[in-house]
């Protein structure tokens, strides 16, 4: 963490720090709060479940069958009591990706917090209205025959995207298969590439 | 509220910037926030549509300038002095402590022991479905239109969806409605639906071509469909 | 372009804020921008479309904080620094001269005696119509609809009014297109109308009652109406 | 004019004077034009001209007339030659006004520059979907049977409200009517009133 972070300005620090000593008096904020959620996400870095769970769909075709229709079930497996989740699947003919139009809404307990840029204005305005624009700018450059599928996460509901199993991983197990996969992957915003390092 | 935050189709905001590497948090500051977040709505002070609306109120140049944690410092500040929890004096006074002495650990300008703390409701925010047996209105496959409507408060119907045709695609139960949650006028809990549109519904001819978009919205936001 | 400069409809402003006694400039700077804006258009260094445009293109948070000229400012630099008028570097280096002598009349810095100025058209923004005996495709009392149309260039079909039936009040004559004006594709000039729209088209269930808002819009924005 | 007005920014006074100084330098600019400027400007103080006119249609039945169905042709009675305005009528069951979503533009040669409340994002914004409550705030409230006519200046074409001349002036002449007739009312955010010291 950059606690020496170039950018921090010194306001801004001053009223954190004064709602914060604040809300320990008045019992609203516990002592150490602070310190175990930096613990708690900085041990957590990145969508190490989300991927886990993209890995077991991959080669247990019951399990993925399970994540597409009663997610909340398939997450208890991963020891996750989480009921709001839909997955949606990529396919040869629909690319899926995620947004919050309206704010920020992400997949917290799957993912873990989101990338700054998935938060900044320039993602949330074109991901609805130009996504292919969007996406080959960011390096996906999809075929127009490939629908392209928008969720805008409006309500309490969150989506992860089970993106495609690359081709040359089929040798892969799970445990092999989910260090592929990434944060970007599950938002919806790259694919899945074979790790040239990774494959036997 | 038709406020700069509804940015869906909004354009002039540049590529998206993807910064290498990115840490969790760039500064304590902004896990404090987080924790500041959670801990007040986890306590009831304020539940998450309240919590949502009070950044929407954030000055628009404000809220398109400030990063994302500074927004949220803004709304919890904002919701806290609203809900008399903080007082605008002692948060000046407070604030005036701390700028004068940067490096004081939180605890250093405290003027009493912390009281016990009230509990907690660690599921505060997806607490939100309520099983009240309302029958919904629409089925998937139907056919609806959603409402032309700008209402001047909070809105979970973006400015690009309204008075437009889709297609149901599921029911995802009956879930508390932000509209009224967020102004104190209860949870007036209906259907909430996961609606398909055609992207030249929504664009018109400027449409990239194979496109929907799917958005979740509350059964009050849409009428039946051609 | 649906950028933050297509204001109508937006809400989170706040009040109106009238000043009294407000003073034609508020400093001297201002009048400066202002000059400068017309010594430029006025000598076809850029259109008044091209100006709008360039101003659009600020960045929306700075749009929204900057003061009327400030925008100007903003905009004419953008355009004569694209245009080639003026160098960046010489830009900055000029800057950095005023920066440490805000005294210093702008003659100051002056490297050489100013050449004699070319011809200027102080009519440059009201020379916008053309007789090109285009016959206007519409006529006062015709219905028409709006184009759901989200150009990424400059547009002056506002976002309120995409996609909306309205009815023909006027014909204007034939004038010059903002949306291909703007970008160097030439006047292309057509008729402009103005368009009469009840507010229950625009705002919905949302209008205050008795309203209607005309619009100018130029014939290539309209299709027949119902 | 504020020459000391607490606000100037000297970053933003330095790029105006750097930009002054290039064109200067590169003949697009005349050395004398600013001071031109702000003399034209500050003499021909707010919208005496819009008042002229107005009183003079208020006085002139057969001005009047003109004025709305051939402004261009009734402004050259006032030694101006500006083809761009529309006169729009103040009536017992129309109240008109005029606004720029876009930008701000505004009849300069009938107004003067425009204040800078019609040219920031409240104004803008909310005089089109909410007039009455906008007026309302502003000071004038409508009756709900007088239906509100907004004129978005999204062209050349430049728009002036001619308001309804205020019971108690009938004894006034032209000229007497001029000061009463305020910017405000000839943008429609006003009415205009008899001013108690002016009634004979």
């Amino acid at each position: 963490m950059g606690k020496n972070h170039p950018n921090v300005d010194p306001y801004v620090v001053s009223r954190v720090r004064a709602l914060e000593s604040l809300l320990l008096e008045k019992g609203v904020l516990a002592p150490d709060a602070v310190d175990r959620v930096i613990q708690r996400y900085e041990a957590d870095t990145g969508p190490m479940l989300g991927a886990r769970v993209v890995a077991r769909a991959w080669t247990d075709p019951d399990f993925r069958r399970l994540l597409l229709e009663d997610p909340t079930a398939a997450l208890r497996r991963f020891d996750l009591d989480y009921a709001m989740l839909r997955v949606v699947e990529n396919t040869e003919t629909v690319h899926n990706m995620v947004v919050c139009t309206l704010c920020s809404c992400y997949p917290w307990p799957v993912l873990g917090l989101p990338p700054t840029w998935y938060k900044m204005p320039a993602y949330r305005s074109r991901a609805v209205s130009e996504p292919r624009a969007l996406l080959k700018e960011m390096g996906l450059d999809l075929p127009a025959t490939r629908e392209v599928r928008v969720w805008d996460s409006s309500a309490e509901m969150r989506y992860m995207v089970l993106p495609r199993r690359p081709a040359g991983t089929e040798r892969l197990g799970e445990a092999e298969l989910v260090p592929l996969i990434t944060r970007d992957a599950l938002i919806g915003v790259a694919e899945v590439r074979p790790a040239a390092a990774a494959v036997p | 509220m038709d406020g700069v935050h509804d940015l869906g189709g909004m354009q002039g905001f540049g590529p998206v910037e993807r910064e290498d590497n990115e840490p969790v948090f760039h500064a304590e500051w902004e896990a404090a926030v987080l924790v500041m977040m959670r801990a007040a709505g986890s306590r009831g002070i304020f539940n998450i549509d309240e919590f949502r609306h009070g950044i929407e109120r954030m000055p628009p140049a404000e809220y398109l300038r400030a990063s994302y944690y500074e927004k949220w410092l803004d709304g919890i500040t904002r919701l806290l002095l609203e809900k008399g929890v903080v007082g605008a004096d002692e948060l000046a006074a407070r604030r005036a402590f701390f700028a004068s002495r940067p490096d004081a650990p939180a605890s250093a300008a405290l003027r009493e022991p912390p009281p016990p703390r009230v509990p907690s409701n660690p599921n505060w925010v997806q607490d939100c479905i309520r099983e009240t047996g309302a029958t919904p209105r629409f089925a998937p496959g139907d056919p609806v239109r959603t409402r032309e409507m700008h209402p001047h408060g909070h809105t979970r119907l973006p400015r690009y969806a309204r008075g437009k045709r889709g297609v149901v695609h599921r029911c995802h139960g009956v879930h508390v409605f932000p509209d009224t949650n967020a102004h104190g006028r209860g949870e007036q809990p209906q259907p909430l639906y996961s609606v398909r549109f055609d992207a030249r519904e929504l664009w018109g001819e400027s449409a990239e071509p194979n496109q929907v978009v799917h958005i979740d919205l509350w059964e009050s936001y849409l009428l039946p469909g051609r």
